[in-house]
């Protein structure tokens, strides 16, 4: 990271946006806060837009999520390009049916004659003791879906790029946003750049095991090939970027190579979404398997207040080292 | 509540009369309402359609006053039973049968179903099953065009058990706020399925909830075309002027059961069949009859040329062929190979 | 099924909470038009109860699933045991926020001074032609909740049984129901029954492989059975009736024996349910598999209402089938 | 939308003037939770706790008088911005300061923490962190009274920025319908987070919506100790003598950004610095001195009581433990077992 090109996840979400912006007046913003001309919001992620492009293109809404997602619905029907925030992901709960029952399912249900080009911002994760309803990440809900995409940067060059490539997007896109890995310092993206939607990214190269992960835990599972280097163990990780469509592709062929797999993130490791890319891999490279695929998430409970029950709470390096310890000791 | 009684000549609320190319304009299209739905609930009792059918049976008259004041280019936004207010926006007989019959020359490819017919070409932009769920995307099409700065007026209609939903609430305060240009048309027929409006509602008028979000609201008379139209007339004139929202509660009633094969026990059978004599399409057609609007033939030739239609709608879909197992999974995202 | 105790799981699901209010005074009943003294609701799952109880114990609502479930968790805070209907599954996502951020978090956020015990009756499944909207099954976001148990049953003893007991149940529990197999002659329970929740039961005995199922599917599995069985295959069928928890220890000991295994739902397959079953086999039982665990679920899409278009949709014996085949020929 | 203006006497209004004991009362929890918020703040600055607080400070006087025109077994329901409503309804300090320290002695065991702080022996129900959630499960609470035949009452609490979200229309019309025992009070600070009023809500008066839910809705200054006690006795009798519910908006303004770190930048300073002139602390203060109502004494004495009180419960929660992994998974369910 050299001086110039440091910024933050934060700060390159702000400037894809400001950049789709200035390229294409059809792209507009809204949601609770977002105009907000001092702050833009409770972060700060649209900062300077409505000063720079007027309230109108990033205008602040009641606190009113369907009709916030049902705005960037229509609008987005006849040739908007809406960018709405749900300013909390555990929000998406009140927004479930616009987004999931009409987002996601007009294209289908009209036959193709109409499509919803919105994107939807939202940020998450535990580590600020924000508690049990301000901390899910519910990411397997969407996934779990059919007509919307779903994803998810550990980068600040990703959250640029992915967020590009969100707006020029023809379909629904919900873009989540790490609360604890904003303000991480990160090189910046070259300006316009995209990242293609449903490419994952091999992060590091590893030959004894793969880490799949996405968000936060994308980078815990670099800190954790750090560390597994120290043991000798050489650890491949996988960042997914695209939770839904996620990359197969990409991780089977590092699967089909390392032989050992542990799927892991910061959502519920019950019915979580690495159940899909765990069973996958089982499933397809069945007789290639050196050991069990090992799924990581957090426990089943809700997100804690008390500080050391949300770090036990959090899926980190502290989980994933340990469980590739064992698998690499498979033979 | 007692039914709504029409009075087509809305003698002395000092409403003006409409033109009478207006009149049969509106005529036609409720005579094309009522009449598919004989022709649904023909074949649909004839086994050849097997479809969830909400019938508008009633409610003939509300869109088909309102579509009278809205321009070709204007938007809606509808629901589940929503054919009534689809047909009197424009929706091809052909498009329509060949949907609910689940057919590939479908206007939705038979993905949709009657429950989600669309037709951009005349502004049907979405119909929804969700209860409540039409006003919050109206509002994203009347942000658009308060954006583009053209004078696109969109109507979102939904029923009086939807005014009790979250999704009315916000839709109608971000209208309000925003002074979007929509016109919010419930159409009370007094019934959310078996649930009477009293045992829905604490509002004693649904109109009366638009004063909390700074629009207007009137209820009016929906089974009269004279005070739907004028009513109608004034809302989209105030959205297309950029003056704002408001939301018309029409007084109307459901005749049939709340879908096909419900057998409506619920229903206080004198007060079905005081509505039911009421029955608002009879009675616009002698009106216009009796104030020289129109000749017996000139309707008769109306009625019969939507007859004509519908049987070759029908035919049409009865012909068309289902869609190929391929189309499962088409149209989910523009890409088809995403999956 | 003797001709006096042949009922169908509506009636099942009928009888239990009419045992259940008869029992307990504290057991009510609301949702919209539950309290129709003719019907019963659409599909008339509470007729008689507003006759039988009264119209304060069996109450109609408003259309407003926030408010019903609201209703709901606030009357089981001070002693009620309610069951709330969300008539239709697609209608949760309106009625998620109070589902998942209150009823399932509240015992946990209160440290356990508090607690949720209301039971949400929804239906749901193709086959009847109500398209994209009124179909879906979504269990697998509830799955995916921590603190709400789900619940599914495919006959009509285990309907009235798993009924009791999530009445019975100290936590919200989500009962799920299918339409198409409403109406299906079965063999009603005994008054007063009950069925565990967590338990799944071995509804047919096999040695070749395993189908884990459940709801509609379920019965499908069994059909696929019959139909294995004539070419030589024998399966053994898991219900697994609660979703989650889920018993581990029944499909597991299955699995062991049969060493393949098949998990099926009408739930999309893509990131569904069937991924921690699926995954949790293929982990635990590493060794012991002889072929991979093969998930079966609805396609990509959402529901279509074209008649062909839903029969391919619906996961069924006829997927079953051809997958179970695939598997037995592993040796 | 100008700065709410304290006038205690009421002069005017025509509204009597509880009794000494009751103004004392009410002095006593406005005391408790301005001396409360000063030493969160101090805590906070201090580096030794760390949570999301959301300050109350401005808005003491609301909750003091519906508190004092409540029983102890009367039940409410409040919001993440509630430590106010749950002190004036008898949360101990100790309790809710190691609940905020995240101690395994806190009333949650460190498991809610300042959101969701819960103490159900004085009715405190549910606090939730989602805007609007408290309305409906209030309705339960008093749907719960209502067949049991008791005469508890239900208070929700809420903001106004939550006056636009769905859950508050369906409750609210859930409420008037059924006549619950409730009392829905909105907190009318004039901001949402970073948003003022005028840009949240196109009514111009919250309680304007009642007419909408067949409910009485009334605006009080809610920073005047007798109008707020006059509105919340009069709507606690109404429920609680099975006559439904009220709307109360009580007019307040919030001093602090919307939570602690926030730096409030987009408040225009006139219009807080306005507010602050007028804290209704200090103001009802003088006023009870001039009145004859207390003394210097009797009013330092409370409030070096409450200084007492709370340097213990820091103490308190500061020298208890964290609780131990195992807590994580406990409290899930009420059997331990399941996972
Ligand atoms: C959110 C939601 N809840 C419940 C339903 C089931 N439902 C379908 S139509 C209906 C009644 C609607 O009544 P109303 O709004 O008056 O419209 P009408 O059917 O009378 O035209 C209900 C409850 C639904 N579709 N969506
Ligand atoms: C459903 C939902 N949307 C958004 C938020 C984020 N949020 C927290 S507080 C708040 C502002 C609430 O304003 P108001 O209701 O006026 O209450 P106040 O904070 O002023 O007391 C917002 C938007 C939330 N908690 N829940
Ligand atoms: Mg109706
Ligand atoms: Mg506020």
């Amino acid at each position: 990271m050299s001086g110039e090109n440091v910024v933050n996840i934060l700060q390159s979400v702000n400037q894809a946006l400001a950049d789709a912006m200035a390229d294409d007046a059809k792209v507009v913003v809204l949601g609770e806060d977002v105009g907000d001309p001092e702050g833009g919001g409770v972060v700060g992620a649209t900062q300077g837009l409505s000063t720079r492009f007027g309230e109108t293109r990033c205008r602040s809404t009641p606190i009113a999520e369907q009709a916030i997602v049902g705005a960037a619905i229509g609008a987005s029907l006849v040739g908007y390009r809406p960018v709405a925030e749900i300013m909390l992901m555990n929000f998406t709960a009140v927004a479930m049916d616009m987004m999931v029952n009409h987002a996601a399912k007009l294209r289908y249900m009209s036959g193709g004659q109409t499509s919803v080009p919105i994107v939807i911002r939202t940020m998450t994760g535990a580590g600020f003791s924000n508690g049990g309803q301000h901390s899910d990440y519910v990411e397997g809900w969407f996934a779990h879906t059919a007509g919307i995409k779903v994803v998810a940067p550990s980068t600040a060059a990703d959250a640029y790029g992915l967020m590009r490539s969100c707006i020029d997007d023809p379909d629904p896109c919900l873009f989540i946003e790490n609360i604890p890995t904003y303000w991480l310092p990160d090189t910046a993206a070259v300006p316009g750049s995209r990242v293609p939607l449903g490419q994952a990214k091999v992060t590091r190269e590893g030959t004894d095991l793969t880490i799949i992960a996405y968000s936060r835990v994308a980078r815990e599972a670099l800190a954790a090939a750090d560390e597994l280097a120290k043991a000798g163990i050489s650890a491949e990780v996988v960042d997914l970027r695209t939770i839904s469509p996620w990359d197969k592709k990409t991780v089977l062929a590092s699967v089909s190579k390392t032989g050992r797999a542990i799927v892991a993130h910061e959502a519920l490791r019950h019915f979580g979404p690495g159940g899909e890319i765990a069973s996958t891999i089982s499933e397809e490279l069945f007789s290639k398997l050196k050991a069990p695929v090992t799924r990581l998430g957090a426990p089943t409970a809700p997100v804690p207040f008390s500080k050391p029950l949300e770090e036990a709470f959090m899926v980190g390096s502290k989980d994933i080292v340990p469980a590739a310890k064992v698998l690499a000791a498979y033979k | 509540m007692s039914v709504a009684i029409v009075d087509e000549t809305s003698a002395g609320t000092g409403i003006a009369r409409p033109s009478d190319d207006i009149l049969i304009d509106i005529y036609r299209k409720v005579a094309l309402i009522r009449l598919n739905d004989d022709r649904s609930v023909a074949v649909l009792k004839s086994g050849r359609l097997s479809m969830p059918y909400y019938s508008p049976r009633g409610q003939e008259v509300i869109p088909s006053a309102v579509s009278a004041a809205l321009r070709e280019d204007d938007y809606i936004c509808t629901i589940y039973r929503g054919i009534h207010d689809m047909l009197a926006k424009g929706m091809p007989l052909r498009d329509l049968w060949a949907e609910i019959a689940g057919r590939i020359t479908g206007i939705c490819k038979g993905k949709g179903g009657p429950m989600h017919l669309t037709y951009p070409d005349k502004g049907i932009m979405v119909t929804t099953g969700i209860v409540g769920s039409s006003m919050p995307i109206a509002n994203g099409l009347a942000w658009a065009s308060q954006m583009d700065g053209n004078d696109k007026v969109t109507v979102a209609y939904f029923g009086d058990g939807a005014s009790n939903i979250g999704a009315f609430h916000e839709a109608m305060n971000l209208a309000g706020l925003w002074k979007l240009p929509v016109v919010f048309v419930c159409q009370n027929n007094q019934f959310s399925e078996h649930t009477t409006y009293a045992k829905s509602t604490a509002a004693e008028r649904i109109a009366d909830r638009a004063a909390g979000y700074n629009m207007p609201g009137e209820r009016v008379d929906g089974n009269s075309p004279i005070e739907m139209y004028d009513a109608a007339s004034r809302a989209v004139e105030r959205a297309r002027s950029g003056q704002g929202p408001t939301l018309i509660e029409a007084m109307t009633f459901r005749f049939s059961g709340h879908v096909y094969g419900d057998d409506d026990a619920y229903m206080d059978p004198a007060v079905k069949a005081e509505a039911v004599a009421a029955d608002p399409v009879p009675r616009f057609r002698s009106w216009l009859l009796s104030e020289g609007i129109a000749t017996e033939t000139e309707l008769a030739a109306i009625e019969e040329a939507i007859k004509v239609d519908l049987d070759e709608a029908v035919r049409f879909a009865e012909t068309s062929a289902f869609p190929e197992i391929e189309e499962l999974q088409r149209d989910v995202f523009a890409d088809e190979d995403v999956k």
